[in-house]
């Protein structure tokens, strides 16, 4: 266990991520292009949605991983008031733009599917709504990181933001499906009410979660690398300035 | 009741600035820390005033006994002078506001407002908190900015009395205040060093 | 080629077109950002490497 | 502890009216609404409650950098911090006299601007209890943004788009006891969870407040 | 003179973002209304107008005290009233930076949550059109309040006192332009009205701003 | 070219301070206003600044040549030493601001932002402010507060280069400028009196 720390010490991650990044952004961009293509081009229309349908191997996806990154942000901002290690303090901060780009894409794709299924671009569904107030709080903490000059007064702030946004996200969450009865989908994979999702799409759909999750993974990664390249730019310009 | 500073090592925006500071305060001394501006003069008082965590080496002092004196006094435009020193009075639990206000020859303007005082004025009325604390060891960080030489002299002869009463006093300042019995530490000597480069690669850098 | 996309053609173009645009957008934008910063620190370390 | 929140209760008055301001903001927006919105009585009765909590919390957002700003840009906050007093109570104290200056006189007033928005009879008990219960909340947690944001130069803006999302819970269910209570349906549900969202705002947020001012003390 | 704008306009970006936080209210406004009234597309259709309004005229009033305040407190006003450029034109300058920091991207991204108000499809063009002729009247507007309230330590919510009034014929006509170009009546009257008051103020207002700034700093 | 004061009586927060200073200050000349804390120092170089106006008494001086330096420096934290200069040449129409670096000793902390200063080397950038302006007569209230003994010296020459070149210089302080060369004027003299009582009944009392 303890050698996964290792991982945190910066040049260790530099020179892991060096040989992994590239593997990870090809792969990245092969799978979501095969769940992609395939979602687009190999699948019938479903018979009540015609080929909106399609939408939802770009819907999903995003959606997940819109979710999954402020997870995975939570985690790493545990990790960084816990055990101060800089790497997971700066994978944060570099997850959260690609998280944002992911929530816009959510909810742009959910616009423009809902024209069609509903007869609305937006409509205060529970869901729907959580799903906004994510976005609020990917802003904030975007917009708190920029506003601070010392790097770790910085990460100490937007961690503990991200701890306390957390808690009031999922009271939000409760709080939207309260307070409205949706017409969003539930949380299982199934189109049309009563019947099971077919395999047709299921099968792309998987293909394109998983392009999605590593094209997180290889932006975070990346991200990460050049935000330990401008700490470190930082740190030389105060050195050389005590000099 | 001893302040003990060992091999301290302070740092500013990410930057250590002073280095291997080490000294002993006893009661009824007081210690002057000179040095060029920009030396880190107000970081050290700030890290032993307990603001700041420092980058290594060991304060010992009793717990709340330190009362920190700033560039900023805390003085609230809108209150009294009287009502300013009370707020501190009760905050510390102590009670001699009258004699704090007498002390610093702040009678005259005891009733009014803050915001009507001139520059010297406010920074007399900023060191009355100091006798309101009732702390042994005062931090001070360029106290006698504004004051005219006859305040500079009062504001000594109440250090003066400080000390004789088993107090300390840590002042860092450019001028001369009038207390030949004080020590005096050169800061610019501390000055740190760059940490060593390429030691340990890129950790180092954060540092 | 193109699937036959039916009434809903532009619907389902507009979504894949603003989804990989954004997704573009934002790799474009690490990765220009990765490399200005990476020239920047390599500029600076050879020159201070050249001053001693 | 006392001196402290009598210091702050003072300087909220002298300076300028921390007590009418807010109340001040509110009467505004009340009036505003109508203006912008249209005088049909129907419609401002529909979205009477929703206003009128927005507004209370848009009238508590507007005074929250007072909270710690002028403390720290005066360095009484740096005296504070070495005062043998707590962080935690410090930061308690100050969001307390946030919610006397401040969420107290809202609640009061209320009702006045209720009638102004034609609110069904039955929702001002209510329209009261929820605003008497959920203002605490939106008081701490303001301290908590307000405490984020100290060391930034007028954060003002940035202090609320932090703080305004962290709003929504309480909005949400302060505002739904209302519309409800209008209609006459059962408010059990909302009203206990709104009860519960301050109940840990108040007792778990300033810990975290006080956290936060510590790091951007150093 | 362009130094004056170009320096604000920098001070607005690095300290912290002024741009996209006016945004980023007027953002949370739109949402935070939907979720205190309710989710009822016809009711939200029918007050958008008049809600998009009140929170563009907010999202002003939030940014308005950094207009003089900043200046004056670090000294920079004393000085910027010594130096070879007239008063007036100080103040013109800093409304017009206000504007370009937060009106105008008010206006641009208001089409959006337009959407999710749900305002009828006609309304589009006329909201842009009003937010495009009004906002300037705000900035200038609020920059005679904050000129008022300079001296006054943290004035913020006397400021929005003294200025909500005087944003009112502005908020009356811009959210009947777009009320009526929602139901599809002629804009002709507000409109020209709009127009009226913001050139009226474009043109006078610095002059009182100036004089009242003069007072204040003395 | 010079500023002529002549029996100037100013007021503060409606009370005035001081009466009947009359002074003239020709080319190449410096005047250093001393006086105890609260005696109207201040007061009087807002005044003659034009910032406040005045109750009796005239100030003659060429328009727009008064460069006036206070306590606050006007200085923006978030822009760069340079920027921070860079904006009051523009605004001056003068275009010195690497001389006024070099001259003040910024040039090391030229692209630093103004917030990560020291209070001396924010007092510097301060000062460096008077070069860029282009103006023949400087008010400075209390310039050295927080400066070193070299930085106070650096002060004096620069001071000291400004009256050569024709400048003049008013200065209000507390300390030793060493500026041996300039006249002093003690302004615990002027004080002035109050108005008397029941002269002219109640239009009196409002002044
Ligand atoms: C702006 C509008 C929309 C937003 C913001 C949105 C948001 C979301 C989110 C956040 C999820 C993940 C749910 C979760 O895991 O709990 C999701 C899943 C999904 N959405 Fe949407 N959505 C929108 C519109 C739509 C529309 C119009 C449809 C189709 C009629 C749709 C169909 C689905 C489906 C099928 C799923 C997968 C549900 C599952 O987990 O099995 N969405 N959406
Ligand atoms: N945020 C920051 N980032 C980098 N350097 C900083 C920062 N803040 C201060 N410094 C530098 O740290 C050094 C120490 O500053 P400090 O305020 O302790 O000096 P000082 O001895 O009190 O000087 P003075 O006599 O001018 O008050 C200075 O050189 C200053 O420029
Ligand atoms: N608003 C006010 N109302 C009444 N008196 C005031 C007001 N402001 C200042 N004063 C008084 O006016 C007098 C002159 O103040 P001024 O600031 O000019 O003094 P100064 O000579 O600059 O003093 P210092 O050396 O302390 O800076 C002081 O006695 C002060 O208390
Ligand atoms: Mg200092
Ligand atoms: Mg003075």
């Amino acid at each position: 266990m303890a050698s996964l720390w290792e991982y945190a010490n910066p040049l260790k991650f530099m020179r892991t991520t060096d040989r992994l990044l590239p593997v990870v952004a090809w792969a990245a961009v092969i799978v979501t292009a095969v769940g992609l293509i395939w979602g687009f081009f190999f699948t019938p229309d479903d018979f009540r949605q015609g080929s909106t349908v399609k939408i939802i191997f770009l819907h999903v996806p995003s959606a997940l991983m819109a979710i999954n990154a402020w997870i995975m942000m939570l985690v790493a901002s545990l990790i960084w008031l816990i055990r101060r290690h800089h790497v997971s303090a700066l994978a944060a901060k570099a997850a959260a733009p690609v998280g944002v780009i992911m929530t816009l894409i959510g909810l742009i794709t959910g616009a423009v599917w809902g024209q069609p299924m509903w007869g609305t671009w937006w409509a205060w569904d529970p869901r729907l709504t959580s799903f906004l107030i994510l976005f609020l709080f990917y802003l904030g903490y975007i917009a708190l990181w920029a506003a601070i000059d010392d790097p770790d007064t910085a990460a100490d702030l937007t961690a503990v933001l991200c701890l306390v946004g957390s808690v009031f996200a999922l009271l939000s969450r409760y709080a939207a499906f309260f307070w409205s009865q949706g017409l969003h989908q539930g949380a299982s994979l199934s189109v049309a009410p009563g019947t099971r999702i077919d395999w047709a799409y299921k099968a792309p759909l998987y293909v394109s979660m998983t392009g999605f999750g590593l094209i997180f993974l290889a932006l975070v990664i990346a991200g990460t690398r050049t935000e330990i390249r401008a700490r470190r730019m930082k740190a030389l310009v105060a050195r050389e300035r005590m000099a | 009741m001893t302040l003990r500073v060992h091999d301290l090592t302070c740092a500013r925006g990410g930057l250590p600035v002073l280095e291997g500071v080490s000294f002993t305060l006893a009661p009824g001394k007081a210690l002057i820390l000179r040095g060029p501006n920009g030396c880190g003069k107000t970081t050290l008082l700030r890290t032993i005033a307990g603001l700041q965590p420092s980058i290594a080496g060991e304060i010992e002092a009793p717990a709340d006994s330190i009362a920190y004196a700033a560039h900023a006094d805390g003085i609230k435009a809108v209150l009294s002078v009287t009502e300013n020193l009370q707020f501190w009075a009760e905050t510390f639990g102590t009670a001699s506001v009258e004699a704090a206000i007498d002390r610093m020859k702040l009678r005259a303007l005891a009733t009014r407002p803050a915001q009507t005082l001139s520059a010297g004025q406010k920074r007399r009325l900023g060191l009355a908190r100091l006798l309101v604390t009732g702390r042994p060891i005062w931090a001070l960080d360029e106290p006698t900015v504004s004051l005219d030489t006859d305040s500079v002299a009062l504001f000594a002869g109440v250090v003066r009395a400080h000390l004789e009463q088993g107090g300390m006093a840590l002042i860092a300042t450019h001028i001369d205040l009038g207390l030949p019995e004080a020590q005096v530490l050169e800061l610019g000597t501390y000055k740190a060093r760059l940490p060593e480069e390429g030691a340990g690669g890129f950790d180092e850098a954060f540092l | 080629m193109m699937p036959d996309l039916g009434r809903y053609f532009l619907e389902v173009t507009l979504a894949y077109g603003a989804s990989l645009g954004l997704l573009a957008v934002l790799a474009l934008w690490v990765w220009l950002r990765g490399r200005a910063v990476r020239r920047a620190l390599d500029e600076f370390e050879n020159s201070r490497g050249k001053n001693g | 502890m006392r001196a402290l929140l009598l210091r702050d209760l003072r300087l909220a008055i002298r300076a300028g009216g921390g007590f009418g301001l807010g109340l001040a903001f509110f009467l505004i927006l009340a009036v505003l609404v109508p203006l912008g919105v249209g005088p049909e009585p129907d419609t401002l009765a529909l979205i009477a409650p929703g206003i009128l909590w927005v507004g209370a919390l848009l009238a508590c957002l507007l005074s929250l950098d007072r909270i710690f700003a002028l403390d720290f840009e005066d360095g009484s906050l740096d005296l504070l911090a070495t005062a043998p007093v707590p962080l935690e109570a410090v930061v308690s104290i100050k969001a307390l006299a946030h919610w006397i200056t401040t969420g107290l006189p809202l609640v009061l007033v209320s009702p006045v601007l209720g009638l102004l928005l034609f609110l069904p009879a039955e929702a001002y008990g209510w329209l009261i209890l929820s605003l008497l219960l959920g203002t605490p909340a939106l008081s701490v947690i303001g301290s908590f943004g307000a405490a984020l944001t100290v060391g930034l130069k007028r954060g003002g803006l940035l202090l609320s788009l932090l703080v305004l999302p962290l709003y929504i819970p309480t909005l949400v269910f302060g505002a739904e006891v209302v519309s409800r209570g209008a209609q006459g349906l059962t408010v059990g549900t909302p009203l206990s969870l709104l009860a519960g969202i301050t109940a840990g705002a108040v007792a778990l947020l300033p810990f975290a407040s006080a956290l936060v001012l510590r790091i951007n003390l150093r």
